[in-house]
């Protein structure tokens, strides 16, 4: 279709869309009339149940894990995806590395710091996730950002052994790996998969809520380590730039 | 009407409304990464009005990190690499 | 509660993370041990599983959060005979690839043994699912696998190209899925498929449930690939390498209408059972398809692409079952699945040799490049018979017991339309057949269009094995037609499928279902008329392929006549056909409101 | 106006359709598509909303406050991951595109056809 044919085509098919939208929406309850019952059940029962303040992170890592277990191999599909896709960029274009040193001292040090706060942040997010807001997810997302930090205030040779995929890779086993192995073990002691294994300790401390403990330090280790290995990837494939006779091969 | 509806929360929907023709409509990648990163930051305000944390938190390391990263990653390789071949054909 | 359901989907993606976290540590050949041995005992589980549901619905609750007070908590696994029999199929037809792939893919291997475990265990939670943001997240992870796997020859355009293709339009389909579940939350404020179900059977459905159940299903048809839906696949499947496109075509297509099916039986007969205004609109989409994709197939030259077409042929046909809406109906489409599976991965496979034999995959440059290769011939003719339902062989039964729902819902009319789908696409691999391994045919072709660029694979390939897995799959699917006692095992499957009731009661109150009636052990018979349309069938793709074989030897006036008529559609048909993906995007566009503005006409009021 | 949420998930979803559609450049569209994504996440929140209720985060919150639907935001969290991981193997997608055609126009590497 030329783009003008498809303008014409799509524009009639949204406009038909917007109309069915609009009529389910007038079907729905008004905004603020939540009728539950899902949502009004688990707010009652998961902090008794399981001793995590955040309800939340206890429907994520306990009662829904097993979406959050597909959620953390969707994850790592992606990152098993991309390093397949770019495998032909990286090996074509080690041809030199182009380091870029900041000089200013001062410019360094507020990096070292960001660095340091970023870890800081990161280990307490994922830390405390299922007792205040955080959890696996925007903790390793934070922890790969700041170990990403070293790259850009040093030299992106201070990164490298992050960056070699050999180290990381038995890492994003262990996170995705150990997210089921947590489900077997429960599985093996006679419980259903993914059970709650351990004793529920105090409420709002760390050592509550059993296995959703482990499971987000798991889905913690998963990210940081797959959010890693995307960011070498991509960069790689920046700071590597092909010789321009390689560009067209 | 709006008893149920906090100006608010009206106000921050009709960001998030506003934003997204403009993240479409920013045909320039580069451009448009900025444009989505001020998206990402109404919808995280659309998220802490709505009462989710973390969602809220998720969106903004999402939208702060992950995607600037990837996206300016491949915009520059994609001009890069445009540039160098201009480059060899002169 | 059962410990089976969980463990296939554990043991395949805990392999998938120990393959790529072994990595270097672990010689090759133990790793290669470990992906077969973890795909063989998903597959075997399956049959475990199989064996338990047929006396019960076999329900798993993740972490116990059992139901309270008809309350779902948690996420569920809910396996009857049907679910388990195709997660058995699925095992089989990735081991199989997986085998084929030990000499054909040395390459990248670990990234992509580690993805094929992925998509399996993703495949079978999907079918297993009682959830439906479950089924979400399932949908979406075999998708990331897929569509990586799909891109795998990275150093081509063409198979970036499908992939982008793939990747987008089923995202697409994802997202509107997901719009689906939360318009379908607001009204239920649940996500058990029974629980639903049960709430959806009172009060009025209105605008809401209609524009939800349009939105969920052509998320699902997008991955079913269904006519509009269906561009993307025949880019994808032409492209991948051959092992990917077995899992791909022979399951992963496929997977999309069991969702529909599974999403229909526990949600949408509660509200819209009483008429047939669902099952009509998805009857037909599927004859619309079937036909379509059949004269596709048949104006292919790529032998990949051929085959997808086929699969989609054979996708529109099982939709036309579903839609239905009976248990005979159901049932077909089920055996449809199970034979049509292995005998595509099987088809694929040969054209993988092929490939790896010449270096080619172009029917016309192939041209009698198959002469005295025995093996993958018989395995490439069988497959061909298998798929177009010659009596007592391959999809027949499942054809047959579709007949016999069609007949007796007064509708004797599609058997005629479903039969000419099956018999072009059977047509289309045939004619290739014969002119590849018998030589046959004229050198040209000016109905299939301009040839394709050949790409050569060098491989290094033990080729007994690639052969022996080739034949494995297409005996097998041969074969699903005269074991004793399967069609009205899958007869029994779709009544237990379909009993909403049944289904609501055993998950949300663990009640049992009544036990199973004993079944005979006999080959099911079919009607006259299967029997005529199967014979006939067969005939006619005997005498298209021939017809496209010898082309060129029709008198002028028949071939200029034919040459005028034909041209101006089949032009047509393949401009629509565009590999551009803003086309496909609005043709789910378009496919959307369509069927969404059908049923909003239908089931209104 | 109570209905003014609802609309603006539709509004993203069919804006973001449509800028798939059209979109001539693959960076481009996978933006687009976290777009159309994004109706998803408004939608759910929205439907999960409950009037003066809080975040269902009950430290320090005597149990039984009314508090906003918890299941949503576990949804919503989990297609944040999802749109991430799609959207970084469209990119990778898109660059080996470029390497392969020199161009990240979807229209343009349409390489098989029919």
């Amino acid at each position: 279709m030329t783009r003008r044919l498809r303008i014409g085509v799509l524009a009639p098919a949204l406009l038909g869309l917007a109309g069915l939208f609009a009529w389910a929406i007038a079907g729905l309850p008004a905004f603020g009339d939540y009728r539950g019952p899902y949502g009004y059940v688990l707010n009652r029962i998961v902090v008794p149940l399981r001793h995590s303040t955040n309800v939340v992170m206890g429907t994520t890592f306990d009662v829904r894990g097993i979406d959050t277990m597909a959620e953390e191999f969707i994850l790592y599909a992606s990152v098993l995806g991309v390093t397949l896709l770019l495998r032909d960029e990286a090996s074509a274009g080690r041809v030199e590395r182009r380091t870029r040193r900041l000089r200013s001292d001062a410019v360094r040090l507020l990096g070292v710091v960001m660095v340091g706060g970023g870890l800081l942040v990161g280990l307490w997010l994922v830390a405390f996730g299922y007792i205040t807001p955080g959890g696996g997810f925007p903790g390793g997302v934070v922890l790969a950002g700041a170990i990403l930090l070293l790259y850009l205030v040093g030299s992106h040779r201070d990164y490298h052994p992050f960056r070699n995929e050999h180290v990381l890779d038995p890492f994003e086993g262990i996170g995705a790996g150990g997210y089921v192995v947590t489900g077997l073990a429960a599985l093996a002691s006679g419980m259903p998969f993914l059970a709650n294994l351990f004793g529920h300790g105090q409420t709002g401390t760390l050592a509550s809520a059993g296995s959703i403990g482990i499971l987000n330090g798991a889905a913690g280790l998963a990210v940081a380590v797959a959010m890693l290995l995307l960011f070498a990837e991509f960069l790689e494939t920046y700071v590597v730039p092909l010789e321009p006779e390689d560009a067209g091969s | 009407m709006l008893a149920t509806l906090v100006p608010l929360q009206a106000v921050v929907f009709s960001l998030v409304a506003l934003g997204a023709p403009l993240v479409v409509l920013t045909r320039d990648p580069l451009r448009q990464a900025l444009v989505n990163g001020i998206y990402g930051v109404t919808l995280v305000l659309l998220f802490v009005v709505l009462q989710a944390p973390d969602p809220a938190l998720s969106m903004l390391v999402v939208s702060g990190i992950a995607y600037p990263l990837v996206i300016l990653a491949a915009v520059a390789r994609v001009r890069g690499e445009r540039r160098s071949k201009e480059t060899s054909d002169d | 509660m059962s410990w089976v359901p969980p463990l296939l989907v554990a043991i395949p993606l805990l392999a998938a993370a120990a393959v790529a976290g072994l990595d270097h540590v672990t010689p090759a050949p133990v790793q290669d041990a470990l992906v077969i041995a973890a795909s063989a005992a998903t597959t075997a589980f399956a049959f475990v599983l199989l064996w338990h549901a047929e006396s019960h619905e076999v329900v798993h609750w993740f972490g116990g959060w059992q139901t309270r007070g008809g309350v779902a908590l948690g996420v569920d696994f809910a396996v009857g005979p049907l679910a388990a029999g195709m997660c058995a199929v699925i095992g089989l037809v990735v081991t199989l690839a997986l085998l084929y792939s030990l000499t054909f893919l040395r390459e990248a291997a670990r990234l992509f043994d580690a993805l094929m475990l992925v998509a399996l265990g993703a495949l079978c939670g999907f079918a297993m699912s009682g959830d439906v943001f479950n089924l979400f997240v399932w949908l979406e992870l075999m998708g990331v696998a897929a569509y990586a796997l799909t891109g795998f020859q990275v150093e081509r355009l063409g198979p970036v190209q499908g992939a982008v293709n793939f990747a987008i339009t089923n995202s697409v389909g994802g997202y509107l899925f997901a719009v689906g579940i939360a318009l379908l939350y607001a009204r239920t404020g649940a996500l058990n498929l029974a629980q639903i179900g049960r709430t959806l059977s009172h009060g009025p459905a209105g605008g809401l449930v209609i524009f939800a159940m349009t939105l969920l299903f052509c998320g699902l048809l997008i991955k079913a690939a269904v006519v509009p839906f269906h561009l993307w696949a025949a880019d994808a499947y032409a492209v991948a390498p051959a092992p990917v496109c077995a899992v791909l075509g022979g399951v992963m297509t496929d997977i999309g209408l069991i969702g529909v099916a599974r999403l229909y039986w526990t949600v949408f007969d509660a509200p819209f059972g009483h008429g047939h205004a669902v099952g009509d609109v998805l009857l037909w989409i599927g004859l619309v398809t079937a036909v379509l994709t059949g004269v596709m197939a048949f104006l292919q030259r790529h032998l990949k692409r051929m085959l997808a077409y086929s699969v989609l042929c054979h996708i529109g046909i099982m939709l036309a079952g579903i839609g239905l809406l009976d248990s005979s109906g159901l049932a077909g489409a089920e055996l449809l699945f199970l034979a049509h599976a292995l005998l595509t991965a099987g088809l694929f496979f040969v054209a993988g040799i092929l490939h790896v034999d010449h270096g080619l995959i172009d029917e016309l440059h192939l041209r009698g490049r198959g002469r005295g290769c025995w093996a993958p011939a018989a395995a490439w003719f069988a497959g061909t018979i298998g798929l177009v339902g010659t009596p007592y062989v391959g999809i027949y039964l499942g054809h047959g017991l579709i007949d016999e729902g069609a007949t007796e819902l007064g509708r004797g009319w599609i058997l005629a339309l479903l039969w000419l789908g099956s018999a072009l696409a059977g047509a289309a691999l045939l004619r290739a057949g014969a002119r590849i391994f018998l030589g046959w045919g004229d050198a040209g072709d000016p109905l299939l269009g301009e040839p394709f660029e050949e790409d050569p694979l060098e491989r290094h390939v033990v080729r007994p094995l690639l052969v022996a897995v080739a034949l494995t799959a297409v005996v097998l699917g041969v074969a699903i037609s005269v074991v004793p006692g399967l069609g009205q095992r899958a007869e029994y499957a779709a009544d237990r499928f379909r009993d909403r009731a049944g289904y609501a009661a055993s998950v949300l109150h663990g009640r049992p279902v009544a036990p199973p009636p004993s079944l005979p052990v006999t080959i099911r018979h079919t009607s006259l008329e299967s029997l005529l349309y199967g014979g006939g069938a067969t005939i006619l793709a005997l005498g298209l392929a021939l017809v496209g074989l010898y082309l060129r030897r029709l008198p002028r006036t028949v071939s200029a006549a034919a040459a005028r008529t034909l041209a101006p559609p089949v032009r047509v048909l393949r401009e629509l056909h565009s590999g551009v993906v803003g086309d496909y995007v609005t043709w789910v566009a378009v496919g959307t409101a369509l069927f969404g503005g059908i049923w909003a006409l239908l089931l209104r009021g | 106006m109570s209905y003014l949420p609802y609309a603006v998930a539709a509004w993203l979803c069919l804006v973001g359709l449509a800028g798939v559609a059209t979109s001539k450049n693959l960076i481009h569209l996978a933006i687009c598509l976290t777009v159309t994504q994004s109706s998803s996440y408004v939608l759910l929140l929205t439907v999960g909303y409950v009037k003066h209720g809080k975040a269902p985060i009950f430290k320090g919150v005597k149990l039984g406050t009314t508090a906003v639907d918890p299941v949503v935001q576990a949804l919503t969290l989990t297609d944040v991951v999802v749109s991430v991981a799609v959207v970084a193997l469209i990119l990778a997608l898109a660059l080996d595109a470029h390497r392969l055609s020199g161009t990240v126009d979807p229209d343009r590497i349409a390489d098989v056809s029919g």
